[in-house]
């Protein structure tokens, strides 16, 4: 009876997962779908043919995204790591963690609204280098705490072996830490790519619109009246994540579990 | 002098754990350290690897002060008292550890390891994690990560706690051994009496913080609290009580 | 840790690292809270004449931004709750089936879900005229739209809720794999069992607490990150109360340019409300070191 | 650089200004919601001015609020050299613009196409009960109109009394988007509760306002419960208005551009059973517009762009239903004969009603302290209520 | 018989660890297990206890199967090789652990627990966390914490391997006093000779994944492959050795 209840529980759960992605592709795919019909009348490729021969550059913006967000992910995961070994290794780690925090407080499209001033003044408005930089701003904090729980007596204990068994600096890093931190740095990675291919409102601000990544030229279409290319658009943003998480599978989930 | 401490001084909060510690130990010697739980013998390891600061005081190795140094610059190798085995290593992996560090070749580390396991009864174990061992096995790979890259020093934390007395016996003298042909000077802290008898040139008791030196083994069998004579005392009474059945057994 | 160990090489990488994390973490954050600061008291900004607190009196005398911060605190609060229960309930029973690549695949696929396509999605499914709806109008449950309960943009904040749950509940499912490895709580709790503990004490008594106190400072990251979230409030919510960030966004959108200030208020406010949270929070007592 | 870009209109025929804008890259900033205005811009507006001014013409994205940010930004920090030159506008946008004298110009009558644009036309010059001066340049004109599903609603309301009988009688299914249509529609219904379209014209009327709002407030609180979710919260925007219409919970919505839903209906969003119609006191009747900010440091080549954009060619190609469906702003009788003659073969609106349905029933913008006034009450006297 | 131990047998892999395992205990009986490191001893505690399932055999306690209990239904304690204590509490909740399960009033516990501290040594560590803690101070902790319960069944893991030996000696008699106190029944994993011959009322001796227990103490004495006789030897050198000056001292 306990075993039976589990076997469902799980297929059940997948299948929680996977509708939203299911549902979206097929919205996207949909016209002519009116209350209270629980079909579509019209399934076929037309929202697509429209918003790909309207949306030019749409292959710059998504190569042009995908840069941005592997270089705010890559620079933030890992400086993320290395400051926060200082960071939560430090005797006033207690104010230390506690500075950690403010970015946080305020929300990013509300930091943005009050950064813009600084980033106009420094040159780092409508370009690429200030959307990294601004982006960078609020996935570094993140990173930073995330590894706060990675820190403690037996990872030194580890540290100071690889040092006491004639290792350098570099050894303790790559032979030791890494390895021992992958599961983490791989989630901080993905989270912290994530949080700059999704970023909206800070991008919108700092990039001026100018810097149109895929995130800029879709996220229109999700909040206007047709859904239709909201759903769209939503798959435009959701499947490329998805598909770099499937690739990566193999590397991704090795040490995670 | 090889390796002289100084003026050692070390304290946990309030805790005075290491107190005005001052030795010396001559070159390929090894200075066997007994002490109790407790007493500050890891702590005086881990200051001189230099993996815990001193508060005051200095570590000089063949005349240079080394104090300040970074562990991996000293040459020491200290030897966890804990078996700290790289979860994400093999065996193999973890004994050929110090080796990858210096950049040998694959085909000498493979002989060096598979020698040295051979030696640590461990050759049937190799490719499994650490955390497939047995608890004696997790502490002749960690003996065996420290031994194989022949330092200079040997900081050794009860080294063979966790072995059967035939196995101790049989690592005693490998460490023995390899110790006289690689000319490595060492410390080496344990708690079984006849251990620190036989593995030292010297043998330190360490009491409140600090280490006395025995100038000679006599010296150290001659002095009343170090426990020796109480140990002297149980094997003859067993033998006495065993009676003439046992005597034969021994005299054999 | 009051231990410092070589300080002379420490104190350097040490100093470096510090100061890296007060540049990149800190400096950015203090710049914009002064900026909204001097904002809010029309020391700044192109139509400012001068300081004046005719801002922040208005802002305190309407009121709606106790509402609004009292409003986002439940819901964040409440969201936050949920999902640490749900996703330690999913880890916990679940651990071994996670251990399979396909499954581990679907506990990542969310996160590939922003917040604003999590938000259309319960829109499409949820409202009035939604997916849900048109089932159960087309099995009879209900004969108009109307009938459907209200799921979102409702008082209850339901959609909200249920919105941030299926953002991160995944995350903390990962979170909470990740230290139940690191951790050695198998052994733990093995070794519980060994000393005599139900499984319900060996739960309470030593994974729960192991788990929650080396997770405890992302959780409350989280806490923020939703009382500050933006996208799906916008979407999901009602318009009075508003969670905070719709509300600074809106003040600072606003038409009426010489009310701009006041969007800062709201925002200086809440920064210092939270800020002084914060330091209740997660100033650990001296005595909990395990972090 | 500091430098500010100014251009000597007075004394520069329109030659010389452009002479030198090939090879300049102008930014507009635009809202990009929509793929058929996207499709206009970006397949035919783009390469169009690439190829015969050699102009690189770069959208972004954002509308009136994010202008009036990047404005306030930029002046605040003494930005010479703006990010963006040209920017899409409505009458909330120039009046923001205007107090924060972020718009340059005068620089419309300058433009040789401006020629075809009737100035005298109060729905062109006055924007926001505002002269427009020449600083800001007509792109399109349009009308507020409602709209319903004729299918399940035959005679919708046209004015306050059916609408408080409709409600009653489909409770749930209207409601007013907390924006600027929203808003908007309320004053169309201010001006009703007047007594009659040119109640609200004229300068701002504090005792007017004071005393029609009353009777609005009134209005709706009395009804509220029959609105959308009980009239306890209101849509944030009209797209989300549009939406709720879509998928069936709304009866009515309503919209610039004659209601919008042309291209809604066309693109499947909503039944071809879908019909706008006119209020009968009126609705409001305005033109958009394109700027030019102060610090765009490619003037020259922005009005180049603009005097494109308003080219009878460029217009035309707009106006059709199958593209951005947007009424011309151009004088038809000042156009080229060749154009009159095109723009009779243009097709006609299948769904939407076209201006001229309207014009029995148009309202003028009143001034702009009405919206300011209407967006806070709205807040306190309804939805916080 | 209390415990009855029938026919067990674990592989991991190929590697055949316990094989054909059984014995008997007395209740109330200590037994001493020997055996070479790696030999399976730490397996066969796991699958008694129920942390390991063994491939085939069964466990009996107190006449009643138990061999697919699980842990916590056994009513046994087992006392890891490794100290593994619980990082989030600190010394005090640690011994205090099983006590806090059984629901006894704080008052009652604060007692025990500080009592057990002092016979652990541990009166001025009760507030630390345990990586605070010195090897053998943790070590002790395990040990307080697991017999504190007073469990019918003990099986101890070389509990005292990190001890110094006067240490080793107060915790040994520790050992002896709460197990006859408590009426505990313990098998007791060692590599100290001595420790086996002390704590043991039976001696057993685990080779090649099978366990022998010795009839009585003396054949224990008289089986020349226990290195018993290995010991006294090298003692009675010492004696010999250290001459007549250490002769003296041993027999003041
Ligand atoms: N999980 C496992 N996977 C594979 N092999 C294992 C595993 N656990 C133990 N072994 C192997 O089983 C054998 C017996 O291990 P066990 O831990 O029982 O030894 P032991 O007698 O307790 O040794 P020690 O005295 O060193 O603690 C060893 O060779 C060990 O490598
Ligand atoms: N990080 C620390 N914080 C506080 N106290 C500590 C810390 N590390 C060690 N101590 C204390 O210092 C004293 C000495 O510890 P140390 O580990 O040096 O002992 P030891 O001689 O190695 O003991 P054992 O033989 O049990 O391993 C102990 O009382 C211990 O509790
Ligand atoms: N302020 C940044 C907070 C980042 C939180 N990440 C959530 C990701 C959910 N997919
Ligand atoms: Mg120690
Ligand atoms: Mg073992």
């Amino acid at each position: 009876m306990y075993k039976n209840w589990r076997a469902y529980v799980l297929p059940f759960l997948v299948l929680l997962v996977l509708f939203p992605f299911t549902y979206l592709l097929f919205l996207s795919l949909s016209g002519a779908w009116y209350y209270p019909d629980v079909l579509p009348k019209y399934f076929g490729l037309r929202n697509w043919r429209t918003i790909l021969s309207s949306e030019t550059g749409l292959l710059q913006s998504f190569l042009m995204s995908t840069g941005i967000s592997l270089a705010v992910a890559i620079v933030s995961t890992l400086s993320g790591f290395f400051i926060s070994k200082t960071v939560y290794y430090h005797p006033h780690k207690r104010i230390l963690n506690l500075l950690a925090y403010l970015p946080y407080i305020l929300a990013p499209v509300v930091f943005a609204a009050c950064l813009s001033y600084f980033f106009l003044k420094l040159g780092l408005f409508g370009n690429v280098t200030g959307v990294i930089t601004a982006q960078f701003l609020i996935s570094f904090p993140y990173a930073l705490i995330f590894f706060s729980s990675f820190w403690n007596e037996r990872i030194k204990n580890y540290e100071n072996l690889v040092s006491t068994l004639g290792g350098n600096t570099l050894d303790r890093y790559f032979k030791v830490l890494f390895p021992l931190a992958k599961g983490l740095l791989l989630v901080c990675f993905f989270q912290t790519y994530l949080i700059s291919w999704f970023e909206y409102g800070l991008t919108s601000i700092i990039g001026v619109g100018k810097v149109q990544t895929i995130t800029i030229k879709v996220f229109m279409f999700i909040k206007e009246a047709n859904y239709f290319y909201g759903a769209l658009s939503c798959c435009l943003l959701i499947f490329p994540p998805v598909v770099l998480l499937y690739i990566n599978k193999k590397y991704v989930f090795k040490k995670i579990a | 002098m090889f390796l002289e401490v100084n003026n050692l001084n070390k304290k946990f909060n309030k805790e005075h754990v290491v107190e005005a510690l001052s030795f010396e130990l001559e070159k390929q010697k090894t200075l066997s350290i007994l002490g109790k739980s407790g007493c500050g013998k890891t702590t005086m390891l881990k200051m001189i690897s230099g993996l815990v600061n001193p508060d005051s005081g200095n570590v000089f190795l063949d005349g240079n002060e080394v104090t300040l140094l970074k562990p991996e610059q000293r040459n020491m190798v200290y030897l966890y008292q804990e078996d700290l085995l790289f979860p994400h290593l093999t065996i193999f992996e973890n004994i050929a550890f110090g080796l990858r560090l210096k950049k040998i070749n694959s085909k000498a580390i493979k002989d060096q390891v598979d020698q040295m396991a051979h030696s640590l009864e461990l050759h049937n174990q190799l490719d499994k994690m650490p955390h497939q061992l047995s608890g004696g096995q997790r502490q002749r790979v960690s003996f065996g990560r420290a031994i194989i890259i022949n330092p200079s020093v040997l900081l050794l934390d009860e080294p063979f706690g966790s072995l059967d007395s035939g196995t101790r016996q049989r690592m005693q003298s490998l460490f023995k051994n390899l110790t006289r042909e690689y000319k490595i000077t060492s410390l080496f802290i344990t708690h079984d009496l006849k251990e620190a008898i036989l593995m030292g040139d010297k043998i330190g008791f360490m009491q409140n913080g600090n280490l006395h030196v025995y100038e000679s083994k006599q010296d150290f069998l001659n002095d009343p609290t170090t426990g020796v004579n109480q140990e002297i005392n149980f094997w003859k009474s067993l033998q006495i009580e065993a009676g003439s059945e046992l005597k034969n057994t021994i005299n054999e | 840790m009051k231990i410092l160990e070589r300080p002379l090489l420490k104190n350097k990488t040490s100093a470096t690292g510090i100061l890296l994390f007060i540049v990149l973490g800190v400096l950015p954050f203090a710049a914009a809270f002064i900026y909204a600061l001097l904002y809010s008291f029309g020391l700044v900004g192109v139509i400012s004449s001068g300081f004046t607190t005719e801002f922040w009196v208005s802002v305190i005398k309407t009121g709606s931004f106790f509402k609004s911060l009292g409003y986002s605190a439940a819901i964040a609060g409440i969201a936050v709750f949920l999902s640490v229960v749900i996703a330690l309930w999913l880890t916990l029973k679940f651990k071994s089936a996670l251990e399979n690549k396909f499954i581990l695949m679907m506990v990542y696929m969310p996160l590939a879900i922003p917040g604003l396509a999590t938000a259309f999605f319960i829109i499409q499914l949820l409202a009035k005229g939604g997916f849900l709806s048109r089932i159960s109008y087309a099995s009879r449950l209900i004969n108009e739209s109307n009938e459907f309960p209200d799921l979102v943009n409702d008082n209850l904040a339901l959609g909200i809720i249920l919105a941030f749950l299926t953002m991160i509940i995944p995350f903390f499912m990962l979170l909470f794999l990740n230290v139940y490895k690191n951790e050695r709580i198998e052994d733990l709790r093995i070794l519980a069992y060994s000393l005599g503990a139900t499984s319900r004490q060996v739960r309470n008594k030593v994974v729960l607490p192991i788990l929650l106190k080396k997770t405890r400072v992302l959780i409350a990251l989280y806490f923020i990150f939703l009382l500050g979230s933006y996208e799906v409030p916008l979407i999901l919510g009602q318009e009075s109360p508003q969670m905070i960030s719709v509300l600074v966004i809106q003040e600072l959108k606003q038409y009426d340019l010489d009310k701009i200030p006041e969007g800062y208020v709201v925002a200086v406010m809440y920064t210092i409300i939270v800020a002084i949270a914060a330091v209740f929070l997660f100033l650990p007592r001296k005595r909990e070191q395990y972090v | 650089d500091t430098k500010r870009t100014t251009l000597d209109l007075e004394n520069t025929d329109w030659e010389t200004l452009v002479d030198s804008t090939s090879g300049k890259t102008v930014n507009f900033m635009m809202w990009q919601g929509s793929p058929v205005i996207n499709e206009y811009i970006n397949n035919y507006v783009v390469p169009t001015v690439k190829e015969r001014y050699g102009i690189n013409l770069q959208i972004s994205g954002g509308q009136g609020p994010e202008i009036v940010q990047l404005v306030i930004g930029e002046k605040q920090a003494g930005i010479a050299q703006g990010q963006v030159d040209m920017v899409w506008i409505n009458g909330e946008t120039f009046f923001q613009l205007r107090k924060l004298d972020g718009l340059w110009g005068p620089f419309v009558d300058k433009l040789p196409n401006s020629k075809y644009i009737n100035f005298e036309d109060p729905f062109i010059s006055v924007d926001f009960q505002q002269p427009v001066n020449y600083m800001e340049s007509p792109w399109s004109i349009s009308q507020f109109a409602l709209f319903t599903d004729t299918l399940h609603v035959a005679n919708p309301p046209k004015n306050l009394e059916e609408l408080e009988r409709f409600v009653k009688e489909n409770p749930g299914t209207f409601t007013i988007s907390n924006d600027f249509t929203g808003m908007t529609l309320l004053k169309s219904f201010m001006a009703e509760l007047g007594g009659s379209p040119k109640s609200l014209d004229g300068k701002f009327d504090q005792e007017k306002y004071d005393r029609l709002s009353a009777k609005l407030w009134d209005f709706i609180n009395r009804n509220k419960k029959y609105f959308w979710k009980s009239g306890e919260t209101f849509p944030k925007e009209q797209t989300k208005m549009k939406q709720l219409f879509a998928s069936g919970e709304l009866k009515i919505a309503y919209g610039y551009g004659e209601g919008g839903i042309e291209e809604n209906v066309r693109s499947g969003l909503f039944p071809n059973t879908v019909k706008g119609y006119a209020w009968d006191n009126g609705t409001i009747k305005n033109s958009n517009y394109l700027g030019i900010l102060q610090n765009a440091p490619q003037k020259a080549a922005a009005m180049q762009v603009i005097n494109f954009l308003i080219s009878p060619e460029a217009q035309l190609k707009k106006a059709s239903p199958e593209s951005m469906n947007a009424n011309m702003v151009l004088d038809i009788d000042r156009l080229p004969e060749a154009y009159q003659k095109l723009y009779a073969k243009t097709k006609t609106r299948k769904y939407g009603p076209s201006m001229d349905d309207l014009k029995e029933h148009v309202i003028q913008e009143p001034a702009p302290e009405y919206m300011i006034k209407l967006y806070e009450d709205f807040r306190t006297a309804v939805i916080e209520k």
